[in-house]
C-alpha cells in the first residue's frame, strides 16, 4: 500500500492492490495430453497508487510491463482480477448502469496510434461528437456541431476540418483529433497511453505542449504512459516504474531522475542515449525482460540485477519508503546499494 | 463379330425375377429365355416352349410343350422341372414378376417336356404375360442358394444378382454394373441355324447422358445405341457409316386430369373442380395441337393419337385413334360454356427423365392450355418424385406414359380406368369411377368368348373417349442409331434380341 | 584526396503517380569515408529509407532513381545490371532492416539462412560455412551459438533476432552496412545493446555504417557524422557533436529543441509549427520555409543547395554569406 | 453529389480508368444488367408467358423466316418456339436475380455470423466457426442438392414453381456464406483490437452498436471483393444445378437452364439454342470475374 | 500435436454424425424408393410390405440410429437398385473416382502452382496477364458445358480421345486401375481436365496473389539485400512461404473435386461413385446415397486432417510450442 501520499490534495483516483491475470492456458485437451497445468499471465501484479487532482502521474516500463493493462482497467475497458479502483471516491464497476454512464463522462483516453484510434470510415466531426452523443452530454445537433468546431480549434485545427476523413490528416493532426474527441465529454481525467510514441519528435513536441496547455486550461488530471524517460520527465509530476507487472518504484519526477533508487530504474535511465553528449558513463542493461508467464521468483528483477543476492532470489520485496518516494527493493531496504552516481 | 451396345440405363440385376423393368429384361433376354419369346416385331414366337394350347376340356389349364435337348450355359439339361421351379420362384412375394402371374393357380410338370398351368378362371391371354418370364436352372439355383429373388432387407447380395445361368444365345462373361457387361456367344445354343447369330460378343455399356451417348456413336466408340434423342436423329442418320432405325413403340403418352374429386388441391378455383366438367376436358383436348408437338417437340418422331393405347393393342381402332385438329376458338367457346371463360390456374406435374422429351411436351402443353385461359404451372421433376404423386392421387393434371405388355386393352382398363380398389385402378389418377364400367372391366378377365370380350372392350373405350378421361398425345417412336453395316430392325418393346442381328 | 568509400551525387528518386511524378528524394549528395559511421536523421517521410534502399539497389518499383550517381569506391553502382548489383549486395554492402520479427524467413532455420548467404558470396563448403556462421553468431553475442543455430527465428526474442540479422548482414564481410532504424522495434533496454553490437561488429570488420534513425540520441552516441534530412533533401550534414550542440539550419535547431531531455528542465518544448509537407506539395524554394522562423524572401523562391559552413554543409540561405566568406578565405 | 465527385476523383476510379480490361468488363456487365432489368421493354416476346408462344415457331434459324409461320427471329428460336434473344434477356434476369440474391443472402448471413464470431470470441466463435467447418465439409453442390431436396419435400407441390427460385437462392447462398464469415471474422479480429473500437467501448457503446457502426463498415472492402467473385460463382452454380435438374424451372429458364436445354442440341445443328445463352453466360461471368479480380487488386493496399 | 489430432478426430466424428443426420433427414424428401422398387403392376399391399421390410415405417430417429449402428459395423446396407451391399458397390466404384480425382488434382496443382508462380514473377508481363484473363474463362462456364464441348471437339470432331468411360482397366487386388492401359490413360484426359480446370484456376490465382504478397515481405527484401539469387528467392524463399496458405485451399479444393466429380462423371459416363450417386438419386436408392455422403465427408475430413498435419511439416512455428519451451 502507498501510505506516503499524505498530501493535501484529494486523490481523484485511488488504486489499491490492482491485479490483472490473463488465462493463457492451452485448450483443455492439449493440457491433458501434454500433461500441463493451466498457465496464467500476471500482467499487473498488486499495484497500488493514487493520482491527485490536476496532477500527472506517469508510468514507465519496458514493453509488456503492464502499462497499458493498468490504463485499460482504469478506464473500464478491462475488468481487474483483483483490487479496487476508486474514481473520486466512487468504485468503478464495468456495467452500463446509470451511475457508470455518469462516471464515464469524467474519464477519457488518448491512444498510442493516431492511425488506428480513429475510425477511417467516419468523418472527423462524427468521431469527435460520438462521446457527446452516446454519453448524452449534448443532445442538440446544432450545439454539438458548434462544440465540435470549438474543440477542433482548441487542439489547433480548424472547424472546417470536421468535414474531412481521418486519412486526410497527418499523424500529428490525427492525434489532435483524438485529443479533441477525448475532451468532448468534458472529462476530468485523461489516460494517455503512449500518445506520442508513433510521432516524430517535432510533432511530439507539439502534442506534448498541447497536452500541457490543455491541462493548465482545463485542470485535467493525467495518467501518462510512456517508455520514453525523457518524455516522462517532461510531462510528469510523479512517476511510477513498472517491471513485469509490478510497481517497483514511485517517486516525485524530479527526484526520480536525480536519485533513482531501484536498480531497475537506474538501469532504465542508463539505457537512455546521451543526447547532450555529456560523456556520461552508460552502463548497458543486461539481458532481456523474462517471460511473464513464468516470472522469476522473489524479486522478479533479480536475474538482471547487479546487486542481487540470495534474499532477492527468494523473497518478494516490500515497499520501502525513501527520501523521494517508495521503492520495492531489498537492496534499498538494506541500504546495500550505493547511491546513484548521476552525473548531472 | 463384336457388337458394342449402349443405352441410357443399365440392367438393375441379372436375377430374372426381381425386377420387371425394360433395360433389365433387355439384358436378361440375351442370357435367359422365356417359354415364349417376342421376336423383333414383338410377335410371340416359340422359345423354350415349342407349342402351347388351352387344355382340351379344361379352359382353366394351359399346356406347354417344351423344347428338347436344350442345355443351360452350365451344361445342365433343361426340363419341365426347371419351368415349374422358375414359375414358382417368379410367384414368390419378393418377385417383381408375380403380378403377371396372379391368375396362375398352379404350374405342374406333366412329364419332362410338358408343363401345365392352371389358372383361376379361363385366361385366354396368359401366353402374352409370359414373354419376359425367364427360366432358370433349378439345380444351379439351389446350389447357389438363390431359390428366391432377393429380398430388400437382406444384408447380402444374392448370387443371382451378378451371375446368370440361362439357356440364351449369349453367356455372361463379365459384369460391372453401370459400367460394362460383356457377353459371349453360347456355343451350344439350340437356335443355331435358326437365327443369324452373327454377333459373337456383346459389350454393353450404359451411357446416361444423351449427348455423350450420341457422341460415342458418332465417334465410333459404340456400334448401336438405343434412345437416340430425337433432335440428333438427323445427325446420326447423316453420319459417316451410321444409320437410324425406327419403329412405333408400345407406349402412349397422355395427360391425366382429375375429374373425380369434388375440389382440386392444385388449382385456384374455390370449392369446385373445373375438371369435373366434361366440357372443360373436351376443351383441353381440343386445345392440344398434337401435330405441332409431333412436328417441333418430337421432330416428327411420334404418332399423334386420340386414344391412350398404341395400335398393337387389342381394342385399338382407327376411329379411336383419330384425334381432333387443334381448335382454339372452339375450345374457348366450350370453356365459356362451362363457365370458365376467364380460365383458371392449375399445377401440371411432369416427369423429366422418363419419356422422350417429356418435359418439353409438358412445356408445349402449358402454352396450349394458356391459349384457352388455363394457366398451368409446370412442375417437372425426376420420375422418382413424379410417379408417387400419381399413384398417391396427389396430382390433378399430369403426364404419364403407358405401355401394354399384354397387348390387350384389359391391362389398360385395370390400371387406368377401373376405380381405385385394392387390386385395380392403382394408376387411375383421373379418379374416374363408374360402377358400370368397373363391372365391365372385371368381366373381361374371365370372358372366354373373344368376340363378346372385344365388344365389351369397345364399349368401355367408348365411355373413356366420351368422358374424355384422359388427353392422349401420341405414341412414342423408338429410334436406334447404329453402324450402317448392321441389319437390325427396331423392336417395338425397345428390346433388342441380338441373336437376330445381321451384318452386311 | 582519397576516394571515399561511398559517394552519392545528386540522387533524385521519383515515383510516377497519376498526378505526375513525385520527387521523394531530391538531390541528395554525401560522401562516406571508410570506417566512418554516418547517421541519417529526419522525420518520417524525409526520404531516409529511400536513400538507403537506393544505395543497395532495392528501390521498390515504381520508385526509381531519376538522376544522380552512386559510387562505391569510385565505381559507379547505380546503373549496374541486376546480376552485377546482386553480387554487390550482401558481399560489399550489407543491410539491416527495422523489424527483426519480419526480417527472417520463418520457415528456415538460422543456420539455413546464414549458410545460404555465406555460400552465395564466399566459396566455402557447407561445413566451413556453418563454422563461420557459428562464429558470426558468437560475435553478435548469441549465447550457445552452436546449439541455437539450428533453431527457427520464432524461437528467438526480438533482440536476439536483431543480432541474427546483423550477423546475416555481416556474413560476407561487406565494406558498408546500411542499418535502417535497427532499434525502433525493440525495447528501450535492448536498443542500446543492439547499437553497441552493430557498432562494435562494424568496427571490427572495418565496415562503414550508414545508420538511419529518427532517434537523435542514438546518433549522438554512435555516429561520426550526421546528415539531417528534410523533405527529401539534406538540410545539414556534418560532425555529430557540432550539429547537436550548435545546429545551424533552423530546422535542425528546431528539431534539437523539440526533443525533451533528461538533463534540462524545460517548461515548454521548442515547437516547430506545422508538419513536413507532403511530397505532392513541397513548396518552392526551401522546403522548410513555411515553418521557418527565420524565413526571408529568397527562401520562398530559390532552393538552397548545401553550403559549406565551417566543417559542415548547410542548405540554408542564411549561410549564403558564409559561403562567400569561405570562398574568400 | 459530393460522393460522386469524390468517387470520380478517387484513386480507385483513376485506376479503373487506366485499366482497359476493367472498363470493358464493367461495360459488358452494365449492358447485361441493364438489358436484364429492362428485358420487358427490349425483348420482342415474353417467353415466360407460354400462352403467347407458338410452338410452330420452334427451331427457327437465326435471322431466317420460319418455314411454317414465316416469322423471323434474330437469334432463332428454341424447341418451344421461344425467341432465343428474348429468352436470354429474361433468363439473364433470373440468373442475375438468383445470383444477386444468393450473394446478398450469403453476404448478410456470413457477415453477421463472422462479425459476431470475431467480436464475441470464445465459445460463440468456436461454435460458429465449427459450423462453418462442417459447411465446408459439404461441397457446395451437395449442399444445394440437399437443400433442394428438403425444400421440395416440405413445400406443397403447387407452390414449387414459385419456391424453386427461392430455394435456389437459399441453396447457393448457404453454400457460400462461409467465406464471407471467415473474411469478416478475420477483419473483425483485426478491427476489434484497434483503438477506435476501444474508444467506443470506453464511452459505453453497446457491442451491437460497435459491431454495426464501427467494425462492419471497415470490413466492407474484402467483402465487396468476395461478393463480386461470388456473384460469378453463384451464376455458374445455378447453371450447374440446372444441369442436375434442380435449377430454375424450364418454363422460366435461367441462363443455366437454357444452356442445359441447349446442350441437347449441340450435335443436331441447332447451335444457336446453346451458343447464344452460353456466350451470354460467358460474357457475364467473365466480366464479373474480371471486375472482381481487378477490384481485389485495386483494394489491396499492399499491391499498390 | 497429439492433442490437435485428437481434437480433429473428435471434430470429424461430430461432422460425420451431422452429415449423417442431414443426409438422413433429406432422404425423406427425395422421393419414395418403394415406387421404384416395385413395378407399375404393384398393389397397395406390396407397397406396405416393402416399406415395412425396409424399415421406412419406423420413426425417423429409429431409422437414423439403425443406420448408424449398422454403419459402425461396416454394414452400409443393401442398394435398393442393385440389390448388392453398398459397401461392395462403393469399393468397386471408388477407384474410378479416386483415380479421376487424383489426376485432376495433380493437374490442378501442377498447373495451378506452376502458372501461379509464373504469373506472380512476371507480374506485369503480357503473357502473365493473358494467362490471368483467359484462365477466368475456365471458371466462367459451367463444368458440364466444358465437358460436352471437350467431347464435341476431341471425341466427335477430331476423334482423338474417347468420349466416355474409363477404357480398359486392369485389376490389381481389389483395385481396378485405368493407368496401365493406353485406352485407360487416354480416357482419363478429358474428364480430368474438365474436373480440374476450375480448381486449377483457383489454385493458380491463389498462388499468384499469395506469392505477390510474400514477395513484398520484409524477409524477402532482406534476402535480396543479402544478395541471394533471384532463383533462390523465388523458389527457395517465396514459394515455400506461399505454400502454407495454398495448402489449405488446395485441400478444400481436392474435396470439392471429389464432389464435383458428380457432374463430370455424368457427362463422361465415368463409372465412379459420383455417377453412382446420381443414379441413386434418380432411383431414391437411400443406402447408396447415405453411404456416398458419408464417404465424401470421410474423405473431406481425412484430407483436411492431412492438410493440417502438412502444416506441421512445413511451418516450424506450429510445432514450436512443444520444442521451444525452455529457451
Ligand atoms: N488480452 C490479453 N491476454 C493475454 N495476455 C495479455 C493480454 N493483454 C496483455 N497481455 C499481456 O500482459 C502483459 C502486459 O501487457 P501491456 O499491454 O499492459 O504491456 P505494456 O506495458 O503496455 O507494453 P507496451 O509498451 O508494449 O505497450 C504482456 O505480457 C502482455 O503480453
Ligand atoms: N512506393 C511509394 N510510392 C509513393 N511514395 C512513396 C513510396 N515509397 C515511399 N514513398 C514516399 O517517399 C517519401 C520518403 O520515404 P522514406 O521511406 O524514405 O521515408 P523515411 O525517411 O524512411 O521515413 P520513416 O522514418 O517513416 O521510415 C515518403 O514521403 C513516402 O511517402
Ligand atoms: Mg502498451
Ligand atoms: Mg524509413
Ligand atoms: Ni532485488
Amino acid at each position: 500500500m502507498t501510505e506516503f501520499s499524505a498530501q493535501l490534495d484529494t486523490p481523484l483516483i485511488q488504486v489499491a492492490n490492482l491485479s490483472c491475470v490473463f488465462d493463457v492456458s492451452k485448450p483443455w485437451l492439449n493440457r491433458v495430453v501434454e500433461r500441463e497445468s493451466k498457465q496464467f499471465l500476471r500482467a499487473v501484479d498488486d499495484v497500488s497508487f493514487e493520482i491527485r487532482k490536476g496532477e500527472t502521474l506517469a508510468l514507465v516500463g519496458e514493453s509488456g510491463s503492464g502499462k497499458s493493462t493498468i490504463a485499460k482497467m482504469l478506464v473500464g475497458l478491462l475488468e481487474p482480477s483483483a483490487g479496487t479502483i476508486l474514481f473520486d471516491g466512487q468504485p468503478m464497476v464495468i456495467d452500463s448502469s446509470e451511475r457508470m454512464m455518469e462516471l464515464r463522462k469524467r474519464f477519457q483516453m488518448i491512444f498510442q496510434s493516431p492511425y488506428a484510434s480513429l475510425n477511417p470510415r467516419w468523418k472527423v466531426a462524427d468521431v469527435i461528437a460520438e462521446p457527446m452523443v452516446v454519453l448524452g452530454v449534448e443532445k442538440d445537433s446544432a450545439k454539438i456541431q458548434a462544440r465540435v468546431g470549438e474543440l477542433l480549434e482548441l487542439v489547433g485545427l480548424s472547424a472546417a476540418d470536421g468535414a474531412k476523413f481521418p486519412h486526410e490528416f497527418s499523424g500529428g493532426q490525427r492525434q489532435r483529433i483524438a485529443i479533441a474527441r477525448a475532451l468532448s465529454s468534458n472529462p476530468d481525467f485523461v489516460v494517455c497511453d503512449e500518445p506520442t510514441s508513433a510521432l516524430d519528435v517535432s510533432v511530439q513536441a507539439q502534442i506534448l505542449n498541447l497536452m500541457r496547455d490543455l491541462q493548465d486550461q482545463l485542470g485535467l488530471t493525467y495518467l501518462f504512459i510512456s517508455h520514453d524517460l525523457s518524455v516522462v520527465r517532461h510531462m510528469a509530476d510523479r512517476i511510477g516504474v513498472l517491471y513485469l507487472g509490478a510497481l517497483v518504484e514511485i517517486a516525485d519526477s524530479k527526484e526520480l531522475f536525480k536519485a533513482p533508487q531501484h536498480p531497475y530504474t537506474r538501469m532504465l535511465l542508463d539505457a537512455v542515449p546521451d543526447l547532450e553528449m555529456t560523456g556520461r558513463q552508460r552502463k548497458e542493461v543486461e539481458g532481456e525482460i523474462p517471460n511473464p508467464i513464468n516470472p522469476p521468483p522473489g524479486c522478479t528483477f533479480h536475474p538482471r540485477c547487479p546487486f542481487a543476492n540470495e534474499r532477492c532470489k527468494g523473497e518478494v520485496p516490500h515497499w520501502t519508503e525513501t527520501r523521494t518516494g517508495v521503492v520495492a527493493c531489498h537492496g534499498v531496504e538494506e541500504g546495500r546499494i550505493p547511491a546513484a552516481e548521476m552525473v548531472r | 463379330e463384336t457388337l458394342r451396345w449402349a443405352r441410357a440405363g443399365d440392367s438393375l440385376t441379372l436375377d430374372p425375377h426381381s425386377q420387371n423393368e425394360g433395360p433389365t429384361h433387355a439384358l436378361s433376354q440375351q442370357i435367359y429365355e422365356p417359354l415364349i419369346s417376342p421376336d423383333m416385331e414383338a410377335k410371340p414366337i416359340p422359345a423354350l416352349a415349342t407349342e402351347w394350347m388351352v387344355k382340351e376340356g379344361d379352359p382353366n389349364v394351359w399346356v406347354f410343350k417344351l423344347r428338347e435337348g436344350v442345355k443351360f450355359h452350365g451344361g445342365e439339361d433343361f426340363t419341365a422341372e426347371d419351368v415349374v421351379f422358375s414359375f414358382n420362384r417368379a410367384k414368390m412375394e419378393s418377385s417383381d414378376m408375380k403380378e403377371l402371374l396372379v391368375s396362375i393357380k398352379e404350374v405342374r410338370a406333366v412329364d419332362d417336356y410338358t408343363v401345365e398351368m392352371e389358372t383361376e378362371g379361363p385366361n385366354p391371354i396368359l401366353p402374352n404375360n409370359l414373354t419376359n418370364l425367364f427360366i432358370m436352372d433349378k439345380g444351379w439355383a439351389e446350389a447357389n442358394d438363390v431359390t428366391a429373388p432377393a429380398e430388400f432387407d437382406d444384408g447380402e447380395e444374392t448370387y443371382a444378382v451378378r451371375n446368370a445361368n440361362g439357356t440364351g444365345a449369349y453367356m455372361l462373361e463379365s459384369r460391372e454394373p453401370d459400367t460394362k457387361t460383356v457377353l459371349k456367344a453360347n456355343p451350344n445354343y439350340w437356335g443355331k441355324g435358326e437365327f443369324p447369330l452373327e454377333v459373337t460378343e456383346i459389350i454393353y455399356t450404359p451411357i446416361q447422358n444423351a449427348a455423350t451417348r450420341v457422341a460415342a456413336l458418332l465417334s465410333g466408340e459404340v456400334d448401336l445405341i438405343q434412345d437416340v434423342p430425337v433432335q440428333d436423329i438427323d445427325r446420326v442418320a447423316n453420319g459417316d457409316g451410321l444409320k437410324v432405325g425406327n419403329a412405333p413403340q408400345n407406349r402412349t403418352i397422355f395427360f391425366g386430369i382429375n375429374s373425380g374429386d369434388e375440389d382440386l388441391e392444385n388449382d385456384n378455383v374455390e370449392g369446385k373442380n373445373p375438371f369435373a366438367d366434361v366440357r372443360v376436358r373436351k376443351a383441353m383436348n381440343m386445345a392440344i395441337d398434337r401435330d405441332a408437338i409431333k412436328q417441333v417437340v418430337m421432330r416428327g418422331q411420334s404418332a399423334p393419337t386420340g386414344v391412350i393405347i398404341p395400335p398393337f393393342v387389342n381394342g385399338w381402332t382407327e376411329e379411336l385413334d383419330a384425334y381432333p385438329k387443334a381448335d382454339i376458338e372452339a375450345a374457348k367457346a366450350l370453356m365459356e360454356e362451362a363457365g370458365y371463360g376467364d380460365g383458371f390456374e392449375v399445377t401440371l406435374h411432369c416427369p423429366n427423365d422418363r419419356y422422350i422429351n417429356d418435359e418439353a411436351i409438358c412445356q408445349a402443353a402449358v402454352g396450349m392450355m394458356g391459349k384457352i385461359g388455363i394457366k398451368a404451372n409446370l412442375v417437372a421433376q425426376t420420375k422418382a418424385n413424379h410417379f408417387p404423386l400419381i399413384s398417391g392421387k396427389k396430382t390433378d393434371f399430369y403426364l404419364l406414359g403407358w405401355g401394354v405388355p399384354t397387348f390387350d386393352s384389359e391391362y389398360v382398363f385395370n390400371f387406368l380406368v377401373h376405380s381405385t380398389t385394392d387390386d385395380r385402378g392403382s394408376w387411375n389418377g383421373s379418379r374416374f369411377s363408374n360402377e358400370e364400367v368397373d363391372a365391365m372391366i372385371q368381366s373381361l378377365g374371365s370372358e372366354v368368348d373373344l368376340d363378346k370380350r372385344n365388344e365389351t372392350i369397345a364399349k368401355i373405350w367408348q365411355v373413356v373417349q366420351d368422358e374424355q378421361i384422359y388427353l392422349p398425345i401420341h405414341n412414342q417412336v423408338l429410334n436406334w442409331g447404329m453402324k450402317s453395316n448392321i441389319d437390325f430392325p427396331v423392336q417395338p418393346e425397345d428390346q433388342p434380341h441380338f441373336k437376330f442381328l445381321k451384318f452386311n | 584526396m582519397t576516394t571515399p568509400l561511398l559517394s552519392v551525387r545528386d540522387l533524385v528518386i521519383k515515383f510516377p503517380t497519376r498526378h505526375g511524378p513525385l520527387t521523394a528524394v531530391d538531390g541528395v549528395s554525401f560522401d562516406l569515408a571508410a570506417g566512418e559511421v554516418l547517421g541519417v536523421v529526419g522525420e518520417s517521410g524525409a526520404g531516409k529509407s529511400l536513400t538507403g534502399s537506393a544505395i543497395i539497389g532495392l528501390l521498390d518499383p515504381p520508385g526509381h532513381i531519376a538522376s544522380g550517381e552512386i559510387y562505391l569506391k569510385g565505381e559507379r553502382i547505380d546503373n549496374l545490371r541486376a546480376e552485377d548489383m546482386r553480387a554487390i549486395r550482401g558481399r560489399r554492402i550489407g543491410m539491416v532492416f527495422q523489424d527483426p520479427l519480419t526480417s527472417l524467413n520463418p520457415l528456415y532455420t538460422i543456420a539455413d539462412q546464414l549458410i545460404e548467404t555465406i555460400r552465395t558470396h564466399l566459396r566455402l563448403s557447407e561445413r566451413e560455412a556453418r563454422k563461420r556462421a557459428i562464429g558470426l553468431l558468437d560475435d553478435v553475442g548469441i549465447p550457445a551459438a552452436s546449439r541455437r543455430i539450428d533453431d527457427y527465428p520464432h524461437q528467438f526474442s526480438g533482440g536476439m533476432r536483431q543480432r541474427v540479422v546483423i550477423a546475416l548482414a555481416l556474413a560476407a564481410e561487406p565494406e558498408l552496412v546500411i542499418a535502417d532504424e535497427p532499434t525502433t522495434a525493440l525495447d528501450v533496454s535492448v536498443q542500446a545493446q543492439i547499437i553497441d553490437v552493430l557498432k562494435e561488429q562494424c568496427t571490427q570488420h572495418g565496415a562503414s555504417v550508414i545508420l538511419i534513425t529518427h532517434d537523435m540520441g542514438v546518433i549522438a552516441e554512435t555516429a561520426d557524422r550526421v546528415a539531417v534530412m528534410y523533405s527529401g533533401r539534406i538540410a545539414e550534414i556534418g560532425p555529430v557533436r557540432e550539429i547537436i550542440q550548435n545546429a545551424k539550419h533552423p530546422y535542425t535547431s528546431g528539431l534539437m529543441g523539440s526533443i525533451p531531455t533528461l538533463a534540462q528542465e524545460e517548461d515548454r518544448l521548442v515547437q516547430i509549427p506545422g508538419a513536413m509537407p507532403r511530397l505532392s506539395d513541397i513548396p518552392p524554394g526551401c522546403p522548410f520555409n513555411p515553418r521557418c522562423d527565420k524565413v526571408f524572401d529568397k527562401c520562398r523562391v530559390h532552393r538552397p543547395s548545401l553550403i559549406p559552413v565551417e566543417n559542415r554543409e548547410v542548405a540554408c540561405w542564411l549561410y549564403e554569406d558564409a559561403e562567400a566568406k569561405g570562398a574568400a578565405l | 453529389m459530393e460522393a460522386v465527385s469524390n468517387f470520380l476523383a478517387s484513386d480507385l476510379f483513376y485506376r479503373f480508368r487506366k485499366s482497359p480490361v476493367a472498363v470493358l468488363a464493367f461495360i459488358v456487365t452494365a449492358v447485361l444488367v441493364l438489358s436484364a432489368l429492362f428485358a420487358p421493354l427490349i425483348a420482342p416476346q415474353n417467353p415466360f408467358d407460354p400462352g403467347s408462344l407458338n410452338l410452330m415457331n420452334g427451331f427457327s434459324l437465326p435471322g431466317e423466316p420460319n418455314q411454317f409461320t414465316g416469322e423471323i427471329f434474330m437469334f432463332g428460336t428454341d424447341d418451344q418456339g421461344r425467341d432465343v434473344f428474348s429468352t436470354i434477356l429474361y433468363g439473364l434476369r433470373i440468373s442475375l436475380f438468383v445470383g444477386f440474391s444468393a450473394v446478398i443472402f450469403a453476404m448478410v448471413l456470413g457477415s453477421v455470423l463472422g462479425l459476431i464470431a470475431g467480436y464475441t470470441g470464445g465459445r460463440t466463435d468456436t461454435i460458429i466457426m465449427r459450423i462453418a467447418d462442417i459447411q465446408l465439409t459439404f461441397p457446395a453442390i451437395l449442399v444445394a442438392l440437399l437443400i433442394f431436396g428438403i425444400a421440395k419435400g416440405i413445400t406443397p407441390p403447387s407452390y414449387r414453381d414459385e419456391v424453386a427460385i427461392w430455394v435456389l437462392i437459399l441453396a447457393i447462398g448457404l453454400s457460400d456464406w462461409v467465406q464471407f464469415a471467415r473474411v469478416v471474422r478475420g477483419a473483425t479480429l483485426v478491427e476489434r483490437n484497434k483503438e477506435y473500437v476501444q474508444a467506443a467501448k470506453l464511452i459505453g457503446r453497446k457491442p451491437m452498436a460497435i459491431m454495426l457502426k464501427h467494425i462492419l463498415p471497415n470490413t466492407l472492402g474484402p467483402v465487396l471483393v468476395i461478393a463480386t467473385i461470388s456473384l460469378a460463382l453463384a451464376i455458374i452454380a445455378e447453371a450447374t444445378l440446372s444441369f442436375l435438374g434442380v435449377g430454375a424451372p424450364p418454363t422460366q429458364p435461367s441462363l443455366g437452364t437454357l444452356i442445359r436445354i441447349g446442350q441437347g442440341f449441340l450435335f443436331s445443328g441447332e447451335y444457336w439454342i446453346l451458343l447464344y445463352p452460353a456466350l451470354t453466360l460467358l460474357a457475364l461471368a467473365l466480366s464479373v470475374n474480371l471486375l472482381g479480380d481487378w477490384l481485389r487488386d485495386a483494394l489491396n493496399p499492399k499491391l499498390k | 500435436m497429439l492433442a490437435y489430432v485428437i481434437r480433429r478426430v473428435f471434430q470429424s466424428i461430430f461432422v460425420l454424425l451431422m452429415v449423417g443426420l442431414v443426409a438422413f433427414s433429406m432422404f425423406r424428401f427425395v422421393g419414395d424408393p418403394v415406387e421404384n422398387l416395385l413395378g407399375q403392376e404393384r398393389t397397395q399391399a406390396d407397397i406396405e410390405r416393402v416399406r415395412d421390410q425396409l424399415g421406412l415405417n419406423d420413426p425417423f430417429p429409429v431409422q437414423y440410429v439403425k443406420f448408424l449402428g449398422n454403419a459402425l459395423q461396416g454394414n452400409l446396407g443393401v442398394s435398393y437398385r442393385q440389390g448388392r451391399p453398398v459397401s461392395e458397390i462403393i469399393a468397386e466404384r471408388a477407384p474410378a473416382t479416386l483415380e479421376l480425382a487424383g489426376v485432376s488434382a495433380l493437374f490442378a496443382v501442377v498447373f495451378g502452382v506452376g502458372l501461379g508462380v509464373f504469373t506472380a514473377i512476371r507480374r506485369d508481363g503480357f503473357v502473365a496477364n493473358f494467362i490471368m484473363t483467359t484462365s477466368l474463362i475456365g471458371v466462367s462456364l459451367p463444368t458440364f458445358l466444358i465437358g460436352i464441348l471437350l467431347i464435341y471437339v476431341f471425341a466427335v470432331e477430331l476423334g482423338w480421345l474417347p468420349s466416355f468411360g474409363r477404357g480398359e482397366t486392369v485389376k490389381i487386388g481389389g483395385w481396378s486401375t485405368g493407368f496401365l492401359t493406353e485406352s485407360g490413360l487416354k480416357a482419363i484426359i478429358l474428364p480430368a481436365i474438365t474436373l480440374g480446370l476450375y480448381q486449377m484456376t483457383l489454385i493458380m490465382r491463389l498462388v499468384r496473389s499469395e506469392m505477390l504478397e510474400v514477395l513484398r515481405t520484409d524477409y524477402i527484401k532482406f534476402a535480396r539485400a543479402r544478395g541471394l539469387s533471384t532463383r533462390a528467392i523465388n523458389f527457395g524463399h517465396a514459394l515455400k512461404n506461399t505454400l502454407v496458405p495454398v495448402i489449405t485451399v488446395t485441400g478444400l479444393q481436392i474435396g470439392s473435386i471429389i464432389a464435383f466429380a458428380i457432374i463430370t462423371e455424368t457427362v463422361f459416363q465415368w463409372p465412379g461413385v459420383g455417377l453412382l450417386f446420381i443414379n441413386a438419386i434418380q432411383f431414391v436408392d437411400i443406402p447408396v446415397m447415405a453411404a456416398y455422403l458419408m464417404l465424401i465427408s470421410v474423405m473431406f475430413v481425412l484430407i483436411n486432417l492431412i492438410v493440417d498435419l502438412l502444416y506441421f511439416v512445413i511451418d516450424p512455428r506450429l510445432s514450436a510450442d512443444a520444442s521451444s519451451r525452455g529457451h
